[in-house]
């Protein structure tokens, strides 16, 4: 049966993730975060871990909810509107890579472990995002290269590796491997550099093996919600901001120019649900666009956020523009979504590539 | 989710597709020979319950209850067959609704048939001189003499005004009421000597809208829709029968499918444009909103069948259009090049080379006007998706 | 003495011509024009010549008034806002390459005609506008070859061609030129395609002279005022329009959001204005920068016409889009002064070349 | 026209250059050490006309008559040489013209002086929470009680806060008054118990701002500039003199080169960003805004020369500066790339590398805050410089 907008359990999954991430992650915990000096925050982490989060997408067998990645993504939306701190995507990512792998003792191993949230896992693919332009070599089960741009390597156990040619190798912490910090933008969503000086790894995916294709495109998807996320925050929080703030005697809400400006925004950011939606419903069903719809919807949603990321603190005016008022924490995301697995212009000309043109 | 239609319409599309293969033969027809083919066609296929389904069988029409994935079926295996769908234009769209809704038996009776039979062709007649975004304000006057309305004022923007021969109206009848309820909604006869027509021509040449000129026209004292007074009312009605249909955005992507095309066929810098890295962006840009566009209709779709609320989104698709049809105009020109000093010669159908793309670049800005102006309709995502509050100075009543 | 604002002199000539060109060329007749099958009109032409416009730029002793390319192009401005028909901007850049050149004869033979208006000129550049991508070949005194996008070409007497490897020769209409119309989006300035086989000419600058790329210069800055005179035609039209027309009671003029548009419309217009001057400061004294000044100027302000254009057609609503209320006009112009001698692209691959990026 | 300053400046610009090789010796000098060698080379400069043109001599300056040209060529030789100009900020830029238009002659004596010292440092006390663009809303309050101001409440987004020791402020000191009537351009010494300073920190992790609050702070009773509820007037005086300056468009200018030799250090498909064709339109496309901008300055400072009237365009010069600035700030986060990830060791000075931009990307939109709102500057255009009428909703009084 045709069917193109959220089921009930899809919106109940996303109700109770934004109540479980409103309690357990309240606003001054998020600013605590930002204004401290880690990304990972326990309570919060164990609170999705605990309603499930981690094995969404994972099968039942593996203690997982045995859903897609539609489901996933409209999850990880609503962390993206949350501004949920730490490798979260990461981590469901790497759960979706060893489920995907045809290992049955990685995935005994470590399935239960990630989702239960008790094994803290991330992706190091950075800085050049392309499976093709990947560096890290691995040889005789050791790793060897550098990766930056990696998210929360402080808390990660479990590292999943992009290898040279396009592979993926599963790497957990060890003297091979050093984790250095780096000074992100991005205060909710930290970065290090991972240098890997013969790592022992264990090889997951092959170069060449198209589920690491697969698994990127739904990297792209997730970044893709989370912004979408991001970006309706946004949206809400100056629409909320402009009923409420009074100037010459009614709320700024009132003026057009202002009305105009705030429905620009929702213009943006509204109509980009359903395109996340089908990028994700795409790869779930293996179409044959799949690997361009979340080219495409990356590129697209990540540049929506960071659109109405500027508008938003220009309709607040001067409280938009201070850090206690935590709209910069969103402007910071929105400049992670854009940066992170390759920039809007980066998969544009994949997206071109891929149509043939 | 899913996007596929499921074994009920699949069967169901059988069905259809049966019917068409069956039935839909014109053959070598041309003129009114292909014409009459084309009318008795409609009948059979309504018989069958393919068309005309929000209409009472009594007035023509075939009854069916709503079902918006049955009538997209219906529509994708005529639109494949190239079978001639319901007659279009104003009367269907918006007079038989509203007839249907608030018309008495005998106007029913009276009009909605040979509406149906495409004998009736309607202009709508809201818009004067002076009235722009403020409808309420027409000044087209009617007074009740000796039982008949006698009709003085003008009427512009009559889509379909070449070939309109009868008009529903807004008038004003009661000057003493307040703005909104002076106005009563009446049926017109064109063809009669109180009523001019002229074009108005646009510009890209063409001849796309008409205006209306009434010199004691006349209209029978029970042409009236509602009561005297609630015309403004009546006019807001609206028919929710149907009206989802994933085709309304494949207008867009066809437009962006044809600018996919001219930059393949044009050349930069002694390349087909589309091998550029810097038109790929443009278009890959552009090609953002129109997915966006596409998938909300999808969106769209299934909440209205599913008989659910549609929400914000239903209020941005025609901005939304509006918006990347500016753009893919933009980038025409950019790609066309030269070919912007030329017009194609004004033979309408089958107009060639890059220069075709003239009527695009200069319709696009049409497109904003004909659907209400592009700050009307923020007003209405601010206002009604939002829930802003409403424009002061805009807050009449 | 520092001075970059206009003269009292030049705001005297501009409205002199203001006035000539209400005078002559009414907007019934522009109308008429439009809506025929020409675009030369003789009584306007000869108004603005016996004002002296064909000779402004001229030296005295040819009869013109001595000027610069300064006060040649606040002159055209004001056609560009009056939408004047024909190759006026053309007919004065011949006059321009003519006084430029070595030879008395042909200043002699032309110049007083040209000052006067009595012979009309054109230039014929089109297609391959820049010039090195000339192509009319010049060999012993005849040229032969195919130019495109010559306006005025069915009025013009004399003909300065673009030949192969950046030449200018000069030609007298005459049995081996073919002149066959375009079917020209703008009907105040149509266009032809001229033929030359065998036809008689006079070389008047070399392929190489650096005179040629002065004159391509100006006729960038020469195209970049006409735009700036549409543009404000644009502004002036729509912000008249907004105050005079009403709607729920009061002028559409106070509706904030009409009003943040009429202001970004003149805020795309106003500042290029003195770009303009400084185009043509820069070329008048020889500047270093003055061939990048040119086209900086016409690429961004061809944009801004094209920009301001449409974006007056959506302020005026349905009329705005009538062929009778002739905003068409000025629109369609917007796309001449776009296209012709290049769009801005071209021109502002030029000004990175000419930064020497 | 002519860009050159002419004969008369270009011997002036001799006798400048002289004196400051002359005088401008700081040598090794640092610390407070090189402060009273600055402090005793603005007396020189003073002395000899070139610093604090427009103050009178009896309050510390050199009272010259009015020369844009001349204060532009003092200004660039200077700038030249990295001598010091007049000490900076609020108190130069505001509060000194106010008092030369407004203020009573004991209080030029008393203000003037330690100010053009660089002694006295003013904060502005307009904006509080809640008033947005509607300034004249303010609700701090001043009791005048024995002979003295007694304030209450709260002052924000006051600039150079951190160093500021005096503040000039609106406060309301007429509370039965009309909304705009009711206000008091009052004086206040911040350096007292009943001030509290807190900085602001901003998008970028800087403290760019402070606010204040007044918890029955006093000030002297004839610490009031104009009479009580002139405060509005008096906040709204403005001193023309030799305000236009070439050098406003420079730092637009120095944005933009910095932005390209950005596009020269990255790479972009393994060659430098500046090769790149597409990054080549982007930058000049913002070229053609940093032109114009630039132009219109030398307009403007023509007019000045010339003492004429600056019109519409001196209007535009904020907001074209500030969109501009965006568009410079969206050009940097497409150039930076990666390094968006990243943000510069917060060492104030000095920051290196790509991802120093971030800066500029977030401050981009401090600066169109800073100087109010676009909108602001929209409806000012619009309204001032189009003759265009004035908004209902704002149109309060």
């Amino acid at each position: 049966m045709m069917r193109f907008h959220p089921t009930e359990e899809q919106l109940a999954i996303q109700d109770a993730l934004r109540g479980t991430l409103a309690d357990s992650f309240p606003k001054e915990r998020l600013h605590e975060l930002v204004d401290g000096d880690t990304d990972f925050d326990k309570p919060s982490w164990d609170a999705l871990m605990a309603l499930g989060l981690g094995g969404l997408a994972l099968p039942e067998i593996w203690g997982g909810a045995g859903l897609g990645l539609l489901d996933l993504a409209m999850a990880i939306e609503v962390l993206g509107d949350g501004a949920a701190a730490g490798p979260i995507l990461q981590h469901c990512l790497v759960a979706l890579a060893i489920a995907s792998s045809a290992s049955e003792e990685l995935k005994a191993r470590w399935l239960p472990e990630l989702a239960s949230g008790g094994t803290v896992a991330t992706v190091a693919w950075g800085g050049e995002w392309l499976p093709e332009k990947w560096t890290v070599k691995i040889e005789d089960g050791v790793l060897s290269g550098m990766v930056r741009y990696v998210p929360g390597a402080n808390a990660a156990h479990l590292f999943l590796v992009g290898t040279a040619g396009g592979g993926l190798a599963l790497c957990e912490l060890e003297a091979g491997m050093r984790v250095s910090a780096q000074h992100s933008s991005d205060r909710s969503r930290r970065t290090a550099t991972v240098t890997f000086k013969n790592a022992k790894a264990v090889e997951l995916f092959e170069p060449g093996d198209p589920t690491v294709a697969r698994l990127f495109d739904a990297a792209l998807v997730l970044i893709a919600a989370d912004a979408l996320g991001g970006a309706q925050h946004c949206v809400d929080l100056s629409v909320a901001y402009a009923k409420e703030r009074e100037q010459f005697g009614q709320p700024i809400g009132r003026f057009q120019a202002l009305k105009h400006q705030l429905a620009g925004m929702a213009l943006e950011v509204e109509p980009a649900r359903a395109m996340m939606w089908y990028a994700a419903y795409a790869w779930d069903m293996q179409l044959a666009e799949a690997s361009r719809a979340a080219a495409m919807a990356k590129a697209h949603i990540a540049d929506r956020f960071v659109s109405v990321a500027r508008a938003a603190v220009a309709a607040h005016g001067g409280i938009g523009y201070t850090w206690e008022y935590g709209l910069v924490i969103w402007f910071r995301r929105s400049m992670f979504d854009r940066a992170y697995l390759g920039s809007p212009a980066v998969h544009r000309a994949r997206a071109a590539d891929l149509a043939g043109w | 989710m899913d996007l596929s239609y499921g074994a009920e319409a699949e069967n169901y599309r059988s069905e259809v597709r049966a019917f068409v293969k069956r039935e839909w033969q014109p053959g070598e027809r041309r003129g009114s020979d292909l014409g009459a083919y084309i009318k008795n066609f409609r009948h059979r296929a309504t018989n069958e319950g393919l068309l005309y389904r929000f209409v009472p069988k009594r007035y023509g029409g075939s009854e069916q209850p709503v079902d918006v994935v049955r009538a997209q079926v219906i529509r994708e295996e005529f639109s494949r067959a190239r079978a001639p769908m319901e007659v279009g234009g104003n009367g269907m769209a918006m007079l038989v609704p509203t007839l249907l809704e608030r018309g008495t038996e005998a106007q029913r009776e009276r009009f909605i048939r040979p509406t149906v039979e495409g004998d009736y062709v309607w202009g709508q007649g809201y818009s004067e001189p002076g009235t722009g975004s403020d409808l309420a304000s027409v000044r087209t006057k009617g007074e009740l003499i000796d039982g008949e309305w006698v009709i003085n004022g003008q009427k512009i923007w009559t889509s379909q005004g070449g070939g309109a021969n009868y008009m529903f109206a807004l008038i004003r009848t009661e000057p003493q009421a307040k703005k909104h309820d002076g106005i009563s909604y009446l049926l017109i006869d064109l063809d009669q000597p109180g009523v001019t027509r002229r074009p108005i021509r646009q510009m890209t040449g063409d001849a796309g809208f008409y205006e209306f000129f009434f010199d004691n026209a006349k209209t029978p004292a029970d042409w009236i829709v509602g009561e005297r007074g609630e015309g403004w009312k009546v006019s807001r009605t609206t028919l929710k029968h149907e009206r989802a249909s994933i085709g309304s955005a494949a207008s867009l992507g066809a437009q962006f499918e044809k600018l996919v095309e001219l930059a393949r066929e044009v050349e930069r810098d002694g390349r087909p444009a589309i091998q550029d890295p810097e038109i790929r962006q443009l278009l890959t840009r552009i090609e953002g909103w129109v997915m966006a566009h596409r998938c909300s209709s999808y969106r769209l779709f299934s909440l209205a069948a599913a008989q659910e609320e549609p929400g914000i989104v239903q209020l941005m698709m025609k901005l939304l259009l509006t918006e990347t049809g500016h753009e893919i105009a933009l980038a025409a020109q950019e790609l066309i090049g030269d070919e912007a000093l030329l017009e194609p010669p004004p033979s309408g159908h089958g107009k060639r080379g890059p220069s075709k793309w003239l009527d695009q670049i200069m319709g696009s800005l049409g497109n904003s006007i004909a659907g209400g102006t592009t700050n009307i309709h923020r007003g209405i995502i601010a206002e009604r998706g939002l829930g802003l509050p409403r424009d002061l100075a805009m807050g009449g009543e």
